[in-house]
């Protein structure tokens, strides 16, 4: 009886009728593409893309403490964190902070690591960019923000 | 970081310091004490890292540091607060079969972490592997992983570990084999297939040579590289320059 | 008829022209600018170490021979096929002893294996 | 074969042909030196190293913590799986203890990205054998996998998943809503994907009976994992070396009995459904309380060594963690599962056809970065 | 003569260039359609860029292979490199100088208003009578059916010649798989066609037509196995998957046009889809009533009659092409030698098998 069964499935091609069946049901249902340019995705809050800098919201002041921490713990090396001892207060002030997104792991270690969350990687995600220096990045941009329209098209804001 | 950094001892960095290089003075900057123990160890390297490492051999167990710093995880557990150390195997069955067989070849038989842990001389290292995977009471019949260490400095400066599984038994060993530099191991791949590109690993990234090997040649770097890699007396910074030149037509290379 | 066929010579030379005028306008429109890597035969991003005009095998010319034989069977049944209904039972007959023959061909070269390719 | 061919008279040559590095079908950049007798593959030389990175290497110039973000590189399809691995080890070595929750958490997202390797591999190796539309059906599966490691650890790929003691951060909100809905689906798709290929005769034809291992020889080639298990051998790490509490966790182990590519396809579709069982009884069973265990901020093992083999989803991932005392292994030395059994593609290919080899290749589902490291 | 020069110069110049026109326009819509179904099918959305839902993008296609580089590999042959896209292009234009996409005197009316114009009734009507100036056809040769197999073998010929003379392996296993592959699917095919000429008794498709009109049954209903043999053989002698082996990306990265590039390759490309049209037309043509509406001697469903015919054959055509593209999003390719068993010892039994039962059913 099941050879038979067997047998007539065979002749009929049902396991590609059914294949087909699948295929078809598809072929009215809606359609899981985001159109990435025009429709920008969600990230999640977590998302560990482009660096930042962070400022005191209320004085813009920097929140770095030049304490160098996330300089040592990343594996790449490449924060590089310049500072001077403040010769009234005692107190070290960020001079300079780069950070090498050519190079970056996007791990995470060094937001995990800082005391005062002042380095931390935010949602952006497009950091292409036409030239291997521009990744390069220094505090200003780390602090303001990237500014695509120096590649002369301000596609993706 | 800044220039007097960069004449310190190799740190991790790679070649794109360079770019850099060109950031104004930076003050030294406050030492975390996890990156000073970092820097530390890394001028220390490789003779420092190899005395130590020596240390780490099954046979000196009391090196093993105490640590200080480490607090027990779940107070309410009952901590295991002393760190793991080596133990002398006791009333171990294979351990006592292998000297029966091998007498003077097994050096050692010692266990870390439950981890059971065989030291054999070279000259007997194929019979005994032989053995263990044929004998029906060991019958390690996979072989999980073979590579090699470098204790550099020391006498006989590699060693050749392998990890032996057996589906019968379910349990695994460590062997280990002290070889120096210019011997040669008797290849393993007659004992079991799988050894065949373990050994080209091993041969291409620290240049022990496997006598017996059907194809011994480099797998995973280029056949024109100079150098093996994993010797801790090759700085990773020291590559093979001349072919990077040559082949990835990289101009500007790391100093 | 012959005349039937002009149109389809017509066809031909308007087909031809079509790839020729593309392949013309391509010309002096698309850039050139060959280098040697361009140049060189695909072989997966390494240089080829040996010819691709060697003799090897391909298992290819037994096929080839059952296939004249085959086609040549096909160009008989049609005429036969064409005029089927006007004598049907005779032509039958006749068409079952054809193929007949070729079958027992057919099976004596699948029981030899010709028809696999392996 | 030369001696076969000169007995002939229409003597024919043995043609060589690079599959590879640079070919559609070999999984990143295996370069396999194929030499062809019509398209019988008479020989086959893999020849790798094209992504090397001495992953070991930098390994032995970075602290513990430093070094886990670079496995997520060499088998970045199971990023978090493999990291695991490391961690177990150091910890185990350094006696820290996982608080429950974390563990759980840990399990959970393994098991998910064992699922997500899967949908990958289901994907490519259906592509290979020519079913385009189950790639595409896969995909978007694993993206919704990849949405929740989005959430967990804040990437997609290289996750940088968990650290020394437990996680980075708990469960964000709505993970666990999330996580339900994908599980609630996910069976219905599995059985989609079955339809498309496990009846039809055409996958049929192309799977069964091709590249062909022993139990005991697969063991011998030292394959591990679904390929292993697809020849009929019972050896899963979760359950005959159970590590991070996969024993209070039921599940079954899929086994082939073949040792064909259908049969190590046929185990892998299993173990999605297996390791979705998983994620669900950890679900259910999720308690409270911290994921990070205390755990020092300077990771230094004791002076020793340790083999700490996980199950990847590719087979057995073990790492060789041997630890001078100082924050700095002194060596690691991964044990990737698909570069040790990619040395028995040779062996399977022999005598098969050139459209099997790139089957065959599908079914070791190997990772180039793995491989190469 | 001059009645001669519009039958068989002026009129089939005008009806060629149409359906060239048409044809070439069919082809790159007919990409942009697999693209959208199969995109649809994968729950993605296809092209989307160039125009509204990607509806310009055929255009773009186009203008992208005469503008990209065009590269003859070094030790190609050049000529043969050259010449392989066109001989696989031009048979698979010319076939449909046979094929009848409506009835005869279907532009009667049209000719008749234009022409009365400048001659007299005489040959204006000279001219209307004569099929191949008022058909809905190029023209009508009585073995038309002969016809579009030996040409569309002749395609075969490019690929094969296009592979070797890239003189690059992986075009040269294509080329041989193409060329073995043809062979293969060709007997099986021809005798498919056969069972309906048994029934048609004639090997003109305009004839063949009229007989399913006569007859009331589309031949589809008689010898559905015959369908399907010709379905699954047009598949494999068009390279469409299951049976796309000579291209077969994932195994011979491009098959026999892998050192293709720019508009020699859009010409391979235009080959392949033209050919898959012409199986679709010629599978209507036997099968499905070319022209003719379903069951066109049914009279409660004369009010099908409205749809012109031409229309009624460009829908089953669609239909068809619609079932290759959604077999190619839904099956597994096969290897190499299970394609060929297949032909040889499934579809070529069948197909005999099929030829005896139905002269046999029909001698009794």
């Amino acid at each position: 009886m099941s050879n038979t069964m067997n047998f007539l499935k065979r002749i009929f091609l049902v396991d590609i009728l059914k294949g087909l069946a699948v295929t078809f049901r598809y072929t009215f249902k809606s359609v899981y593409t985001e159109q990435y340019p025009k429709e920008k995705p969600k990230l999640a809050e977590r998302y560990k893309g482009a660096p930042r800098l962070n400022n005191d919201p209320e004085t813009g002041e920097t929140l770095c403490i030049a304490c160098d921490l996330c300089a040592q713990i990343c594996p790449e090396d490449l924060i590089v964190v310049g500072s001077q001892r403040d010769p009234e207060s005692r107190k070290k002030v960020l001079t300079h902070y780069t950070f090498d997104t050519s190079r970056c792991l996007f791990c995470g270690l060094c937001q995990e690591v800082c005391p005062t969350n002042a380095i931390e990687l935010t949602q952006d995600f497009e950091l292409a960019t036409y030239s291997r220096s521009s990744m390069l990045w220094d505090r200003e941009r780390l602090e303001k923000g990237w500014d695509r329209i120096e590649f002369g098209k301000n596609y993706h804001k | 970081m800044s220039k007097e950094d960069k004449t310190q001892p190799p740190s991790e960095s790679g070649g794109e310091k360079s770019q850099e290089s060109d950031s104004p003075e930076s003050q030294p900057s406050s030492q975390a004490g996890e990156s000073q123990e970092k820097k530390a160890k890394s001028s220390a390297k490789p003779a420092e890292a190899a005395k130590s490492a020596k240390t780490a051999k099954p046979s000196s167990s009391a090196a093993a540091k105490e640590k200080t710093d480490k607090p027990p995880a779940k107070p309410a557990r009952p901590a295991k607060k002393k760190a793991p150390t080596y133990e002398d195997l006791v009333d171990d069955p294979l351990l006592e079969s292998l000297q029966k067989k091998f007498s003077e070849g097994i050096l050692s038989g010692q266990s870390f972490l439950d981890q059971a842990t065989y030291t054999i001389s070279l000259e007997v290292l194929h019979d005994v592997l032989l053995h263990l995977r044929d004998d029906a009471d060991s019958d390690y019949d996979y072989l999980i992983d073979l590579t090699a260490l470098d204790y550099l400095g020391d006498e006989k400066r590699f060693c050749v570990v392998y990890h032996l599984y057996s589906h019968q038994k379910k349990t695994l060993i460590r062997l280990r084999c002290a070889v120096a530099e210019g011997e040669s191991v008797p290849s393993a791949t007659s004992v079991w297939r799988t050894a065949d590109w373990m050994e080209r690993e091993v041969f291409d990234l620290f240049g022990i040579d496997f006598s017996g090997h059907p194809d011994l040649k480099r797998i995973l770097l280029p056949d024109d590289w100079h150098g093996y890699p994993l010797r801790k007396d090759y700085d990773i910074k020291l590559q093979d320059q001349v072919w990077i030149k040559e082949h990835l037509q990289i101009r500007k290379t790391p100093e | 008829m012959l005349a039937s066929y002009i149109p389809i010579l017509i066809f031909i030379v308007i087909a031809l022209s079509l790839p020729i005028v593309g392949l013309a306008v391509g010309w002096l429109v698309r850039p050139s600018k060959p280098n040697a890597t361009k140049l060189m035969p695909y072989e997966c991003g390494v240089d080829p170490e040996s010819d691709s005009r060697d003799r090897f095998s391909v298992r290819f010319y037994i096929i080839a021979i059952l296939f004249v034989v085959f086609d040549v069977e096909t160009i008989f049944l049609f005429p036969w096929a064409i005029i089927y209904n006007q004598l049907p039972i005779f032509l039958f007959i006749e068409m079952v002893v054809f193929l007949g023959i070729l079958i027992v061909g057919y099976f004596y070269v699948w029981k030899k294996g010709a028809l696999e390719w392996v | 074969m030369n001696t076969l061919e000169e007995s002939t008279v229409l003597d024919t040559k043995v043609l060589e042909m690079n599959m590879g590095p640079q070919h559609p079908s070999t999984h990143g950049v295996l370069r396999v030196k194929l030499k062809l007798d019509g398209e019988k593959v008479v020989d086959a030389e893999c020849i790798i190293g094209y992504l090397h990175r001495g992953i070991e290497k930098i390994s032995e110039n970075r602290s513990y913590i430093e070094c886990v973000p670079y496995y997520d590189r060499t088998d970045y399809i199971a990023a978090v799986a493999n990291v695991y691995g490391f961690l177990l080890g150091v910890e185990k070595m350094m006696g820290i203890e996982v608080p429950e929750r974390g563990r759980y958490i840990r399990i959970m997202m393994v098991e998910f990205n064992r699922i997500a390797s899967h949908l990958l591999w289901l994907a490519t190796h259906a592509i290979d054998i020519g079913a385009m539309t189950v790639f595409l059906y896969c995909f978007r599966e694993r993206e919704e996998i990849l949405k929740l490691f989005e959430a967990l650890f804040g990437a997609r790929l290289t996750t940088h998943a968990f650290r020394v003691g437990g996680l980075w951060k708990d469960l964000p909100p709505g993970f666990e809503q999330a996580a339900h809905k994908f599980l609630d689906e996910f069976p219905a798709r599995v059985d989609e994907y079955e339809q498309l290929l496990t009846h039809n005769r055409i996958w049929l034809a192309r799977t069964k009976g091709i590249g062909v291992i022993s139990g005991k020889e697969a063991i011998q080639w030292g394959l591990t994992g679904p390929p292993l298990r697809g020849s009929g051998v019972d050896y899963d790490l979760r359950k005959a070396r159970p590590y991070g509490g996969y024993e209070e966790f039921e599940f079954d182990v899929p086994l082939g009995e073949n040792g064909d590519t259908y049969d190590r396809y046929v185990a892998r579709i299993e173990e999605m459904r297996q390791s979705r069982l998983i994620i669900q009884q950890v679900l259910k069973r999720l308690p409270g309380g911290p994921v990070r265990g205390k755990a020092p901020k300077i990771v230094k093992p004791p002076a020793g060594e340790y083999y700490s083999g996980t199950e990847s989803p590719r087979g057995e991932l073990g790492y060789y963690i041997v630890s001078d005392g100082s924050a700095q292994p002194f060596r690691v030395k991964i044990r990737p599962p698909t570069f040790i059994g990619l040395q028995a593609l040779r062996r399977l290919v022999k005598g098969h056809l050139m459209a099997d080899v790139i089957a065959i290749i599908g079914t070791l589902d190997i990772v180039l970065g793995e491989v190469d490291r | 003569m001059i009645e001669n020069l519009i039958i068989y110069f002026l009129i089939p110049f005008i009806k060629i260039g149409a359906i060239v026109l048409i044809l070439s326009g069919a082809i790159a819509y007919l990409t942009l359609l697999e693209r959208k179904l199969i995109a649809h099918i994968q729950v993605r959305l296809g092209p989307m860029r160039v125009g509204w839902h990607g509806l310009l993008q055929p255009i773009a296609d186009g203008l992208k292979f005469v503008l990209k580089e065009d590269i003859v590999p070094s030790k190609a042959d050049a000529l043969i490199f050259t010449l392989a896209p066109m001989i696989s292009l031009i048979p698979a234009f010319v076939v449909f100088s046979v094929v009848p996409f409506g009835p005869p005197g279907m532009f009667e009316g049209l000719l008749r208003g234009i022409l009365s114009r400048f001659l007299e009734s005489a040959s204006v009507e000279r001219i209307v009578s004569n099929p191949i100036a008022s058909g809905g056809f190029v023209t009508d040769i009585n073995i038309a059916v002969l016809f579009v197999l030996s040409v569309s073998s002749v395609g075969i010929l490019g690929v094969i010649l296009g592979g070797w003379a890239s003189n690059s392996k992986y075009p040269l296993l294509g080329a041989l798989r193409s060329s073995a592959q043809m062979v293969s699917y060709e007997v099986a095919m021809g005798f498919a066609i056969i069972s309906v000429l048994l029934y048609a008794g004639s090997l003109s498709l305009v004839e063949i037509v009229q007989q399913q009109q006569a007859g009331g049954w589309w031949y589809f209903f008689i010898q559905p196995v015959a369908f399907f043999l010709l379905l699954v053989c047009g598949m494999a002698e068009t390279n469409r998957l299951p049976f796309d082996l000579p291209e077969a990306e994932t195994e011979l990265v491009g098959g026999f046009h892998t050192e293709y590039s720019g508009f020699r390759f859009s010409l391979f490309f235009l080959a392949e889809y033209a050919n898959m049209i012409t199986v679709s037309a010629l599978a209507v043509t036997l099968f499905w009533g070319g022209w003719l509406p379903p069951f066109p001697n049914v009279p409660w469903l004369g009010f099908l009659g409205i749809i012109p015919p031409v229309a009624w054959f460009l829908i089953k055509v669609f239909l068809i092409l619609y079932l290759f593209i959604w077999v190619r999003g839904t099956l597994p390719r096969f290897r190499f030698d299970q394609l060929m068993n297949y032909g040889w010892k499934v579809f070529l039994p069948i197909a005999l098998g099929h030829v005896i039962l139905y002269a046999a059913i029909l001698a009794i």
